[in-house]
């Protein structure tokens, strides 16, 4: 048998494993609600009303309310579910890239990338 | 019967739509990698498939996770792009290859594969980029498609080994269908990419160029690698690169490469595409 | 290791749970049907398993013809009564061994299955009514369950060998899954039966005792039948019959069978049970 | 290979192959939606109505409002999803049976399931 995979044993790389599916249950229910325009709409104009909805924990609320990427993952939120965010609040893939990996936008390209910037 | 005339791959990101949509084609950042894609484009032309397989997985778009499959095929009539946060996008809708989606899903079934099968769902950029890169942004798109949707994002995501298996499955049915109808399979998603944790950013432009090689004269060594490896080499959304073992389970030992182009990073990500063609069959155009 | 201590075998007739909700258990209709339960019922009293997998088929309540798995698998906390027409009928939710349900998912797609994993999903009368003839009616189930669906609806259906090759890897997860857990796998589903077309009304009660038998003593043999075998000989809907070689796939190749019952019509169907366990570690009770 | 099922070979025993399963997805939908309460509630206020909002055809409409099940079926209707109009408006299962064999419902009951009527 090979070694399952989702278990976090390469270094920073968090597997979207049945712990996180089911952690980041809400906060993804939640960002896949935004492929709805009326979704988009409730969010736009209270976004704390529509996390509730969602039944979000305090925790959960406070990462997506701050923007909080890595925290956002942390607790389970999957990044194809969680960008949805930035259709309604634009932010760049890269700056979401950069504040995981805890570096300055310009040094992520540079030094991630391999971006001439 | 029908003929398999070519296997192609190619990388799926999004932001090549986004930057096809917002005119970015020829600005520095984009130019070297869309132009690329012209040989691409041209051999598709000069050899007008009339069934596109395409392979791919759905990115929190057509499935939510109460409920992942692992293989879903499409037999619907027509599949429309998704609204993935900004709207669908102003692309024509895809046909569907009906009866031969069907045709190929009796045949998994007969092979022991346990697909879910789809006679409505709609679809996301997995398929949509690899058909704009291939065939421009036509009125109508000159070509059906069959959609084989992979889950690689939930795990347990499948065996690279089985999606190299489900390939010479789709072969089997192309073989069998009887019609003259000319099939291209497309592999899709990768190449080396990772979207989250403090590897975020990462890319592998090294293993990127040893995997467009090695998908052509060595694929059992990649459909051999564990997933571990996959997320190891290419990332952990990187692994998503086994989907090409689809395209390649479907084609012959030997092939011939007629195209190939590699561009790093295409938003956060290594970029690439191949054009393959059974050696035994391939057009007399001297390979790239 | 956990342990597999009996298959069970049961009919899973909707009018079953309508007989029970309106009262008429003690009918004369019905109960010879449910006395002849009463012996499963004890087995089950006697023997506490602490996990039941339940395999069976969704009829048209918690899928749509839009997308159709073909083997679906719950790794659920909560299984709830789906809405079938009448309100979702009045008894305990199900609890999930999810633990164990990702356990056996892993081991599917390490297997080469292609199962679909559902995370939320109701449940209707194919689970409901096995779990209430061989636990009566309690104020909560005393197992946890694992839902397994197979499409025997929609064409292609699972060949009735690939519903046996399951039951060979659900055995395997059972002894890698690493508790002291007590197992019993359920097989619902059919006999004969026929609701749809100018032969509606298709019983075989021939068949059904010859099924019967073979399921314990010659299992290969019903492993190897075509679907076309099954459809011919108990009916379209008695087709269903073939998820009991999921169950019988877990278990040894000698069993004994504890109890059997077979009653003609339950509603339009033949209906049957069976109890077995493994002959190598079956209790010291008589067999029946 | 072994054959194919779903090609209707087996007498009197329609299959639900591709070609059903396409032809009864109105049919099949509208059957579908009755699982909801407020949609057995519009198909009890005006079924005509409800059956438009599902875009059945002429031929489809007819065959449901007559409760004609053998038509039904023909048209690509499967029972597990039109059972659920018998939940609106109750019929047995076994008048539904006889209906399909073409035969009085005793008659079904003693020539078919065998039993003593
Ligand atoms: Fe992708
Ligand atoms: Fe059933």
């Amino acid at each position: 048998m090979e070694e399952k995979p989702g278990q976090d044993r390469i270094p920073d790389t968090p597997l979207f494993d049945r712990k996180r599916s089911l952690g980041g249950y809400r906060i993804n229910k939640m960002a896949m609600g935004l492929s709805r325009p009326e979704n988009r709409e409730a969010f736009k104009q209270d976004e704390s009303a529509y996390l509730d909805r969602f039944g979000l924990t305090p925790e959960e609320k406070e990462a997506v309310m701050t923007r909080n990427w890595r925290e956002m993952v942390r607790l389970g939120g999957n990044l194809f579910f969680i960008l949805k965010i930035s259709a309604v609040d634009p932010v760049r893939i890269t700056e979401i890239g950069a504040h995981q990996a805890g570096m300055e936008h310009d040094d992520f390209l540079r030094n991630r990338l391999g971006k001439k910037v | 019967m029908a003929k398999l005339i070519g296997g192609l791959g190619t990388s799926h990101v999004p932001s090549i739509g986004a930057a096809i949509d917002k005119g970015l084609r020829d600005t520095p950042d984009w130019k070297p990698f869309f132009d690329g894609y012209i040989p691409g484009q041209d051999w598709v032309k000069e050899h007008k498939p009339d069934v596109a397989v395409v392979i791919f997985n759905d990115h929190g778009n057509s499935f939510f996770l109460d409920k992942v499959p692992t293989f879903a095929v499409g037999c619907a009539e027509e599949y429309r792009p998704v609204d993935e946060g900004w709207g669908p996008r102003a692309i024509p809708s895809f046909k569907g290859a009906v009866d031969f989606s069907w045709h190929f899903i009796d045949t998994l079934i007969e092979n022991r594969f346990d697909p879910m099968i789809c006679q409505e769902i709609e679809v996301d950029h997995g398929i949509q980029v690899p058909m704009e890169l291939f065939w421009g942004r036509p009125a109508e798109w000159p070509v059906q498609v069959v959609p084989i949707f992979v889950n690689v994002i939930q795990y347990p995501i499948p065996l690279p080994s089985r999606c190299y298996e489900m390939g010479r499955v789709l072969r089997q049915a192309i073989e069998s269908y009887p019609t003259d109808e000319r099939f291209v399979v497309l592999g899709t998603g990768g190449l080396s990419h990772q979207l989250q944790g403090a590897r975020a950013g990462f890319v592998n432009p090294e293993a990127d160029r040893a995997f467009l090689n090695d998908i052509a004269t060595d694929p059992d060594k990649l459909a051999g690698m564990s997933r571990e490896q996959y997320v190891e080499m290419f990332g952990s959304e990187g692994a998503e690169l086994m989907m090409w073992l689809v395209m390649r389970g479907a084609m012959d030992r030997d092939v011939v490469v007629r195209h190939k182009h590699y561009f790093v990073p295409a938003s956060m990500t290594g970029a690439g595409m191949i054009v393959m063609e059974n050696a035994a069959t391939a057009s007399p155009a001297v390979a790239a």
